[in-house]
């Protein structure tokens, strides 16, 4: 009897607890919604996509067009995960099938380490490092292509130890045949590891892309923060985020909105794109 | 039984795990054709003797293999010796069905490309060996579907069939029935059997009564003084009548092991 | 074309190690200039004095204590929540609020820090009243580190042998005695990478803290007081002060060597742990 | 009970405040000084809902913020920045102008060596951006910047990176840089240099004041503290963020 009680409270815990979690993403987006409210219910939400441009501080001609700076916030996001998946991967293998265990065991501490140094850091390394770099070539440096490199650093750990813990996971006795049936060690590695260990890979760089669009801080320093829609790699670029960490604290009532809208918008945008994913069935972990 | 003719030579073979010998002083021949069971209680060496055929060992850390291992005038061991086409000529099935976690297609795909068959070729012995199994009216209408939704015994037929369409000279089977229900078991066993003549067979067994069943020619695998070694070699029938060591001899008639 | 395969693979594993090389690379780099700009300024005195001008000089006492609270706070309220939501959904069975969860776990994954940030403002500070302070932090990390202890937990999970519920069950064990018991002994490794990540990542965010934890940086007496975190710290050094890049270095190293710190004690832990459990069995 | 003042408000006010609060805290046992910053907007609305009990403001007051009661505890400059290769003397108010419109988008239409000029701009609500503007006389919309960048600090850097870039920020955060070893430069403007005597005497054009806005009536403690501010003995952690104390 007692015993039949005690599972009556785990699943009690664990009730609560699910509920707990869906209720905070539910108050967060309600939350955002209250705070974005004025702009949403005034039916200036239009402007957010009628407007070319973001200029909430200019008296004569305030606008809130958010297409350029959503459409930027995609374009980093993908341009990090182009630079980072391939070389996330790559380096999970050697440290998997190919590095020596003490060596491997280094490679994990410094990707440990890289998962925890500050975005600030980062932004300002990716300041006085890589945009002088770009802005030899490309003036002004402060870039889409910073953004994406800067971005690329800060999401490759969290994409290579997860892939890393997907690859361990594989059962010797699948690689064992693989080798038997005379496969390479490349081919057993990309024929057979890989596509067994896709759920998991895909796992790690869904949750490096959510941090890669939710990104701010380091952003901010190396984008350039100019709202445009961008010609090259080279050109600056402003995402959602940035304007929202530039501009919050200084925000007054109207312009404020806006900024909670935009931040509305962001999360509803990543929220279509994990339903399109869901609907695919790409997303069961 | 089969004609006789020596395929493997295995001379004075050692196997060592760091600083343990799992196998000393194996002396083996293994006929062309023939169904080669090698028999044994747990630990004395026969999946370690299984896995040097193909060099399988190379994956474990720490093991090291001496002596000689002559198929078609070459030495498995040396270190010379291309182990890619060594596994293509001596496949493996395993005790657990691994086939890949993919289509039933992509099983025969990778390895048939990476061995530089055609779009074509792969076709055509993916259909000729899933046949040869007996699979082939199960799965003909799913290849694109996962190999990891079939039951136990067709994965494990999916293997079989996925190392007969390199066309090995040699098949290792380590213990091929005994995750499987005896349905399943049996099947397999029957299909191993009908390899007979076109494939050379080395199969570690537990099962008694099935390599009385199956096996041409037994291997008797022992522990002595620490390490695993073949007390006793010979025809199938001839050494369940009557066997010469007595670990041997009491292991086959039922009374130790 | 023996050679060339023999080749491939050697070819694959430096292109691999290249790869390999592209993320350390970088980061010896970052440590490299943070000990050039910031190695002079640590002492034993940089950790037990106050701070004075600003960080410019004196230590960071006060901030490694706050620090230490808040990842306490927000680790103690993760914790309980995220395994419970991780065991809730590995639980057999799939229904559409499994399914919802599991969506929303991901959504949560990608919500920007600072809208965090903005959510811990309103809802802890002025909704529950708890103002900036360490325990409004605290929270705002946990609600932003649960999907990281989601994720790795079910991970951990998913990855014990299908067969080790059911040989449970089998036994007759209740689901208390089979989670407690089977489960989360066999998920703790994976679990405890779970938590590292989301340490490293509370230790290391900056943008949810400024307008929760505040920015004081005088010694907390209670949960209840503004205190700023070490990241805080190094923003607020490194956007605000002139010349604080040296302070903002030399306190960015000590959070390197305190995340150095972490990892190795719990890869330790849980090897020693993985080492218990064989030999027990 | 520990008796509190809440501040909010200004990044560039705030170290100075916190600075002095910690002095004031240690003369004054068992008083506590709460400093939190997130920009004089914040400074401002939270001054108004009476969340805080100052708030900090970098900028003169706009219209609608006049029913606050202000104390001015210091003078800042704002200075145009260059990279130290750039060997540009001073700008003239016209010249900014052109820049910052792009009207002159190479050095050499200002009298400097050839090469292309990144502009360098603020983003919306910043203090320096508001004085910037009512210097030139600017509307927001009417600069085509290259890079936008939030706090001094960041301009600072972005300048040092960049041979090419203009930009502008406190004279203080500069100069302490510059002393620093830090690659810029600080332009004279209108034949005026950048330094603090100047903007001292009232000479320099373009300056703001560094507030502490309260809504209500001061509490006792709240008033000490802020006269506390304009005092002799707050001067030297005002000097020491190079900021120009007034007289008083």
């Amino acid at each position: 009897m007692s015993r039949l009680r005690s599972d009556r409270v785990l699943s009690f815990v664990l009730n609560a607890a699910a509920l707990l979690c869906g209720a905070l993403v539910l108050g967060i987006v309600l939350f955002l919604s209250i705070e974005a409210a004025p702009t949403i219910f005034s039916g200036k939400i239009s402007a957010f996509f009628t407007d070319e441009k973001w200029q909430p501080g200019s008296e004569r001609d305030p606008q809130f067009g958010i297409f350029s700076m959503l459409l930027a916030s995609v374009l980093i996001t993908l341009l990090a995960a182009i630079l980072a998946v391939p070389v996330g991967i790559c380096g999970a293998i050697f440290r998997v099938f190919y590095a020596p265990e003490s060596l491997a065991k280094w490679q994990d501490r410094f990707l440990e380490l890289l998962a925890g140094i500050p975005s600030v850091i980062f932004g300002f390394w990716g300041l006085s490092v890589i945009v002088p770099f770009i802005n030899r070539y490309h003036p002004p440096g402060q870039s889409l292509l910073a953004a994406g490199i800067v971005l690329a650093l800060m999401i490759l750990p969290t994409i290579a130890l997860t892939t890393k813990s997907a690859l361990t996971a594989i059962s010797p006795s699948l690689m064992a045949g693989a080798a038997a049936l005379g496969l390479s060690r490349p081919a057993q590695i990309l024929q057979v590891a890989i596509p067994t260990a896709r759920k998991g890979i895909a796992a790690g760089c869904a949750l490096g892309l959510g941090r890669a669009i939710g990104e701010t801080m380091a952003v901010v320093m190396v984008c350039g923060n100019i709202a445009q829609i961008p010609h090259s790699v080279f050109d600056p670029v402003r995402p959602v985020t940035s304007t929202i960490a530039l501009e919050m604290g200084y925000a007054t009532a109207e312009h404020k909105s806006y900024l909670y809208a935009a931040g509305l918008v962001l999360v509803l945008m990543t929220a279509l794109f994990l339903l399109v994913r869901i609907r695919k069935g790409a997303s069961q972990w | 039984m089969a004609e006789e003719s020596a395929l493997i030579e295995v001379k004075n073979l050692s196997i060592n795990y760091d600083d343990f010998a799992a196998l000393r002083d194996v002396h083996l021949t293994i006929q062309k054709g023939n169904i080669t069971a090698l028999v044994g209680p747990s630990g004395c060496g026969k999946s370690s003797f299984l896995q040097s055929l193909n060099r399988l060992t190379d994956l474990i850390p720490g093991c090291q293999t001496t002596g000689e291992m002559i198929l078609g005038g070459k030495n498995i061991l040396s270190p010379g010796c291309d182990v890619l086409s060594l596994r293509r000529k001596v496949g493996m099935v395993f005790q657990k069905p691994n086939p890949f976690p993919q289509s039933i297609r992509r099983n025969f795909e990778i390895p048939l490309r990476e061995h530089g068959f055609s779009k074509l070729e792969t076709t055509d012995r993916m259909e000729d060996s899933l046949k040869r199994v007996g699979l082939w009216n199960e799965v003909s209408n799913r290849l694109s579907r996962s190999a990891a939704n079939l039951s136990g015994g067709q994965q494990q037929r999916l293997c079989i069939a996925r190392a007969l369409a390199l066309d090995p000279e040699v098949i290792l089977f380590d213990e091929p029935c005994s995750a499987l229900d005896p349905h399943a078991s049996g099947v397999v066993e029957d299909l191993i059997s009908s390899l007979r003549g076109s494939v050379t067979v080395v199969i570690v067994t537990h099962n008694l009564a099935q390599a009385r069943r199956i096996a041409d020619h037994l291997a008797v695998f022992w522990v002595r003084g620490g390490s695993g070694t073949i007390v006793e070699t010979g025809a199938t029938d001839a050494l369940f009548t009557s066997a010469t060591d007595p670990d041997a001899k009491s292991y086959l008639t039922g009374i130790r092991g | 074309m023996v050679r060339s395969k023999r080749n491939g693979d050697l070819y694959f594993g430096i292109i691999c190690g290249l790869a390999a090389l592209c993320g350390i690379g970088p980061l010896l780099w970052i440590v490299y200039d943070l000990v050039k700009l910031g190695a002079g300024r640590i002492s034993p005195g940089f950790f037990t004095d106050a701070v004075r001008e600003s960080g410019r000089a004196g230590g960071i006492a006060p901030v490694l204590h706050s620090t230490f609270l808040i990842v306490l706070c927000c680790l103690g309220a993760a914790i309980p929540p995220g395994l419970g939501v991780a065991f809730y959904l590995t639980e057999n069975g799939e229904n559409r609020f499994r399914k919802w969860l599991r969506a929303s776990v991901d959504l949560l994954a990608t919500i920007p820090s600072i809208v965090f940030g903005l959510f811990g403002m309103a809802f802890f500070c002025r909704f529950l009243g708890l103002g900036f302070s360490i325990l409004s932090g605290g929270l705002t990390l946990a609600c932003m580190i649960l999907p990281v202890l989601i994720r790795t937990t079910v991970a951990a999970v998913e990855a014990l042998p299908d067969h080790l519920r059911s040989s449970a069950t089998a036994l007759g064990l209740t689901k208390t005695t089979i989670l407690l018991r089977v489960l989360l002994p066999g998920a703790t490794p994976g679990i405890v990478i779970g938590i590292t990540i989301g340490t490293a990542r509370a230790l290391s965010e900056t943008a949810a803290l400024i307008f929760t934890s505040g920015y004081a940086t005088r010694t907390p007496d209670s949960l209840l007081d503004s205190g700023r975190s070490i990241s805080v710290h190094i923003y607020d050094l490194a956007m605000n002060i002139p010349n604080g890049a040296q302070g903002a270095s030399a306190s960015a190293l000590v959070l390197l060597i305190a995340l150095l710190l972490i990892n190795f004690l719990t890869n330790f832990f849980s090897e020693l742990w993985l080492k218990n459990l064989h030999s027990s069995k | 009970m520990v008796e509190s003042v809440v501040i909010t408000g200004s990044t560039t006010v705030a170290p100075v405040v916190a600075d002095a609060a910690k002095r004031f805290e240690e003369n004054n046992p068992g008083i506590r000084i709460d400093v939190q910053t997130g920009g004089s907007s914040r400074g401002i609305s939270d001054a108004k809902s009476g969340l805080a009990d100052l708030g900090m403001v970098s900028r003169h007051l706009n219209t609608g913020e006049e029913d606050l009661s202000a104390t001015c505890i210091a003078i800042d400059g704002v200075g145009l920045i260059v990279h130290r290769q750039n060997e540009l003397k001073g700008l003239t108010r016209e010249q900014v102008i052109q820049l910052y419109k792009k009207e002159i988008t190479n050095w050499s239409g200002v009298g400097g060596t050839t090469g292309p000029v990144t502009v360098t701009n603020k983003a919306d609500g910043r203090g320096t951006l508001e004085v910037f503007l009512a210097y030139t006389g600017l509307d927001s919309a009417d600069i085509k910047a290259d890079v936008i960048v939030g706090g001094n600090q960041q301009a600072i850097k972005t300048v040092a990176g960049n041979p090419g870039a203009i930009g502008y920020v406190s004279i203080g955060a500069a100069l302490s840089e510059i002393e620093n070893g830090t690659p810029i430069r600080l332009l004279e403007s209108d034949g005026i240099p950048a330094v603090p005597a100047m903007v001292a005497q009232g000479k320099f054009p373009i300056t703001r004041p560094l507030l502490l806005v309260s809504g209500g009536q001061n509490s006792p403690l709240v008033a000490e503290f802020l006269s506390y501010l304009q005092s002799e003995e707050t001067r030297d952690i005002i000097e020491s963020h190079l900021y120009v104390p007034v007289a008083k």
